[in-house]
């Protein structure tokens, strides 16, 4: 049956923005369909979020499909790093266990991780009798394994290929117990600086919360911006 | 013209008086919830003394209602609000069929569906809350909603069927009083554990609150502020405390008990599961929609299926 | 609430949903036409079970429709992401690949 | 009480009525789902109040869970993002528009010019359980014939629908880890 006289009153002007907003594109997903592409960048000041740190994502829906790292701050100045570094290291790293707890939605532990971190900090005494009960008691949970097991898990030779600190293998509930022990131990071996570019891939093809506890899982204490992008483009 | 017998009689008793007694009742329980997670989550972060929990829930309604409303760009505000208050008015609709002792707003002979139909309700209006906003964080909140509502809803359908397979009636009050001889929560341990979390699922509650995640700096709430935040608040507390009040006639006997009356016994079992769920907030992490997603059909659907099989052997058997 | 006003209304929301199937475009809004047009069907039948014969086993005809509108809808949503993926469009206009 | 229920009843029509059409004329997708909601929802409780309880809130049950999913595909299909837009991609809307007043004009003139026998028989006093009754006994074959073809829809929607199937997950001789971009439950 042919369409006669087909009155397409087709009035769909391609170049519709409401509210100043460009509408979004059409871009191909992992399933072979066409999802909207939505840039959110995951901030520089966000809670439980290195301080610092830009991922411009490409989200399909929730889940990652391109993600870019950059580091705002150039890099901190070298004074005020020396002095108590095995102090900083512990309490960083009880940061990086609260923001993990606090993203795996655990706010009983992480509140008792916040409280350890801050006897930590002012040197109170049985700060170290705490972080044993914190820890047996992270160890303990059933829920917490299951939500963290295999998530973005790193062989010898993934690390080595990315290189990464030897300290972030297995995947995100080992890393997780091995910030503990590493707090345990007074942050002795302070991790060397985590090399940003290194983080996209280990995000791309997560959802949003998964992406973010894994962030939260590397224990990123000092960021290496690596060569910025304005180095990148001198150089291509 | 035939008349209407069955229904006449269902609405009569819905005169207003009553629906408005159990709207002041839900009233109650839903500030009996809010205090119990104020005071709760007072201690976990080590406040000071209990007081500070008390005061909290009222000083958090206090300062959203003189809290100016912000707004984002372009919102379909129209639905955001038909969200936001649609929580109270499923809690609500779910109480109206839960008979306290011997009166029932709305008896409707098959208030277990009813009451099924009534919690598929939220989850068209938390996917609203998260969608009216227009921003990132809460529309994809929205749809986390949306997939931890496949993952629980089919085990807590199943969970539903459980009592009226044994009461052989969807009439809750008829399932409540055909516990006289043995509680359901005794031999339907399961389809009582499944109805719970769903219970807290459908509030987005404790281990089920992955669409007001942190990670999505709120999820649904992210853009809620002001009395629209102070709604949705009080509709998640209204929705946990109508699940609650349902699980007594459905599973706890209904009004039976000793020395106090029937009304009372509701209450009182009421609030103590009230307390329980509300006391599960802080005390889990919460379950990733995808995670949930296989656990709930490979897991609890298997489960709440082999539960009712036995239901249904004993409840042929008695004959 | 006689019977004539419950098969008004099931005519009213019927040529509702005819309009919609006929005049859209994409596969998902002809998808919802027929809803509309199934839902009337629904209303018409328990009008007539109601009002001309309350036969006990009647009902089981209702469930029927509703049973046949979920699979209708199931279906129609797994070709439409289909027809989505195989090229790139919904609007029916476009996919007449069968079309001789 | 009757006067009421009439009222109600009449209300609740109309209301059906115009949140069908809302479903044609409002802009956003999500407005468009959630009318057709409003309208099944309005049904349900119109055919509450002819006696089929179950019916009834079987209706409104299954149809504000398909909506919410039915959202979802609107938003992802029609691609529109929740601002408000003009969107009115419809095609010879006249002729469309002339079929459905025609239709309706003729089922109108059947419904008021036929004249209805009276009932036959009288409404069982509990619809539910003659309703429960009907489908475990004499109708039973309506069950056995609805389950398989509700399962082989299951099966087949999932077929159709998924682009990649548990041999692109687990390899061609199904054994081994799949390789998910991010775990499942249960650990398969």
């Amino acid at each position: 049956m042919d369409h006669g006289d087909m009155d397409m009153d087709m009035d769909m002007d391609m170049d519709m923005s409401p509210g100043g907003i460009a509408l979004a594109k059409g871009g191909p997903d992992r399933d072979g369909l066409e999802m909207d592409v939505l840039h959110v960048p995951l901030g520089p000041v966000l809670p439980y979020w290195p301080a610092g740190l830009v991922l411009h994502c490409t989200l399909h829906g929730d889940v990652i499909a391109a993600a870019e790292a950059e580091v705002l701050a150039p890099g901190p100045d070298e004074a005020d790093q020396a002095d108590e570094v095995s102090a900083t290291g512990a309490v960083r790293s009880l940061d990086n266990v609260v923001s993990l707890l606090a993203l795996a939605g655990w706010d009983a532990a992480a509140a008792e991780a916040r409280r350890v971190r801050d006897d930590l900090l002012d040197g109170d005494g049985h700060a170290a009798e705490r972080l044993q009960r914190l820890d047996r008691r992270v160890r303990r949970s059933v829920i917490l394994r299951w939500s963290l097991r295999r998530l973005a898990p790193l062989g010898p030779d993934d690390l080595s290929a990315r290189d990464l600190p030897a300290g972030l293998a297995g995947d995100t509930y080992d890393r997780l117990l091995a910030m503990l022990d590493r707090a345990g131990r007074g942050g002795l071996a302070p991790l060397q600086p985590f090399p940003v570019s290194a983080l996209p891939d280990l995000v791309v093809g997560l959802d949003l919360a998964a992406a973010r506890l894994v962030v939260a899982g590397l224990d990123l204490h000092e960021l290496d911006p690596g060569r910025t992008k304005a180095q990148e483009e001198s150089h291509a | 013209m035939p008349e209407l017998v069955p229904l006449a009689t269902a609405v009569q008793a819905a005169a207003p008086v009553w629906s408005l007694l159990a709207a002041a009742i839900l009233g109650c329980l839903v500030m009996l919830a809010a205090v119990l997670d104020g005071v709760l989550s007072a201690r976990g972060n080590g406040a000071a003394g209990a007081g500070v929990g008390l005061r909290r829930p009222f000083a958090e309604a206090a300062r959203l209602m003189r809290q100016r409303r912000r707004t984002t760009i372009e919102p379909d505000s129209l639905l955001w609000r038909i969200g936001g208050a649609g929580l109270l008015v499923a809690a609500l609709l779910m109480v109206a069929v839960v008979p306290l002792g011997r009166w029932t707003v709305f008896d409707l002979d098959v208030g277990v569906v009813w009451f099924n139909a009534m919690d598929v309700l939220v989850w068209a209006f938390v996917w609203l809350v998260g969608w009216g906003a227009n921003s990132a964080p809460s529309l994809v909140g929205g749809y986390r909603f949306l997939a931890l509502g496949l993952g629980y809803e089919l085990p807590l359908m199943f969970a539903l069927v459980a009592p009226p397979i044994a009461a052989q009636s969807l009439n809750v009050g008829a399932v409540a009083a055909a516990q006289h001889g043995l509680w359901f929560v005794v031999w339907m341990p399961v389809a009582f554990v499944v109805y719970c979390l769903g219970v807290t699922a459908f509030s987005v509650w404790g281990p089920f609150a992955a669409a007001i995640g942190a990670d999505l700096a709120g999820g649904v709430r992210a853009e809620l502020s002001g009395v629209d935040r102070l709604v949705f608040e009080l509709g998640r507390y209204a929705l946990l405390a109508a699940g609650a009040a349902f699980a007594v006639p459905m599973f706890l006997g209904g009004g039976a008990g000793p020395l106090l009356p029937d009304w009372a016994w509701v209450l009182v079992k009421t609030a103590v599961l009230l307390a329980a769920l509300v006391g599960l907030r802080r005390r889990l992490p919460v379950l990733r929609p995808d995670k949930l997603m296989e656990v709930g059909w490979l897991v609890l659907l298997p489960a709440v299926l082999v539960q009712d099989l036995v239901v249904a052997v004993v409840a042929a058997g008695r004959g | 609430m006689t019977l004539e006003a419950t098969l008004l209304i099931a005519a009213a929301i019927f040529a509702v949903g005819l309009y919609g199937a006929i005049s859209q475009q994409v596969v998902v809004m002809v998808m919802m036409g027929l809803e509309l047009m199934i839902n009337a069907v629904i209303l018409a039948g328990a009008g007539f079970w109601w009002f001309l014969a309350p036969d006990p086993t009647g009902q089981v005809l209702l469930m029927l429709v509703i049973a046949a509108m979920t699979l209708e809808m199931a279906m129609g949503f797994a070709v439409a992401t289909l027809l989505h993926r195989r090229s790139e469009t919904d609007m029916t206009d476009m996919a007449t690949e069968l079309k001789e | 009480m009757s006067v009421v229920a009439d009222v109600a009843f009449w209300v609740l029509g109309v209301l059906a009525v115009l949140a069908g059409a809302a479903v044609f004329v409002v802009d956003s997708m999500a407005r468009a789902t959630y009318a057709l909601a409003v309208s099944f929802v309005a049904v349900g409780l119109q055919v509450l109040f002819l006696q089929q309880t179950y019916v009834g809130v079987v209706v409104i049950l299954m149809m504000v869970m398909e909506m919410a999913i039915m959202a979802v595909y609107m938003v992802m299909f029609m691609g529109m993002n929740p601002a408000l837009m003009p969107m009115s991609m419809v095609h010879d809307k006249r002729l469309a528009l002339a079929a459905a007043i025609g239709t309706f004009l003729v089922l109108a003139a059947g419904v008021l010019l036929v004249d209805w026998p009276a009932r036959r028989g009288s409404p069982p006093p509990d619809a539910t359980r003659a309703l429960g009754e009907a489908l475990m006994g004499h109708k039973m074959l309506v069950m056995t014939v609805i389950s398989p073809v509700m399962v082989a829809t299951i099966v087949a929607g999932v077929v159709l629908a998924s682009a990649r199937t548990r041999y692109d997950r687990y390899g061609d001789d199904l054994r081994g880890a799949p390789d998910d971009p991010q775990p499942g439950g249960v650990g398969r």
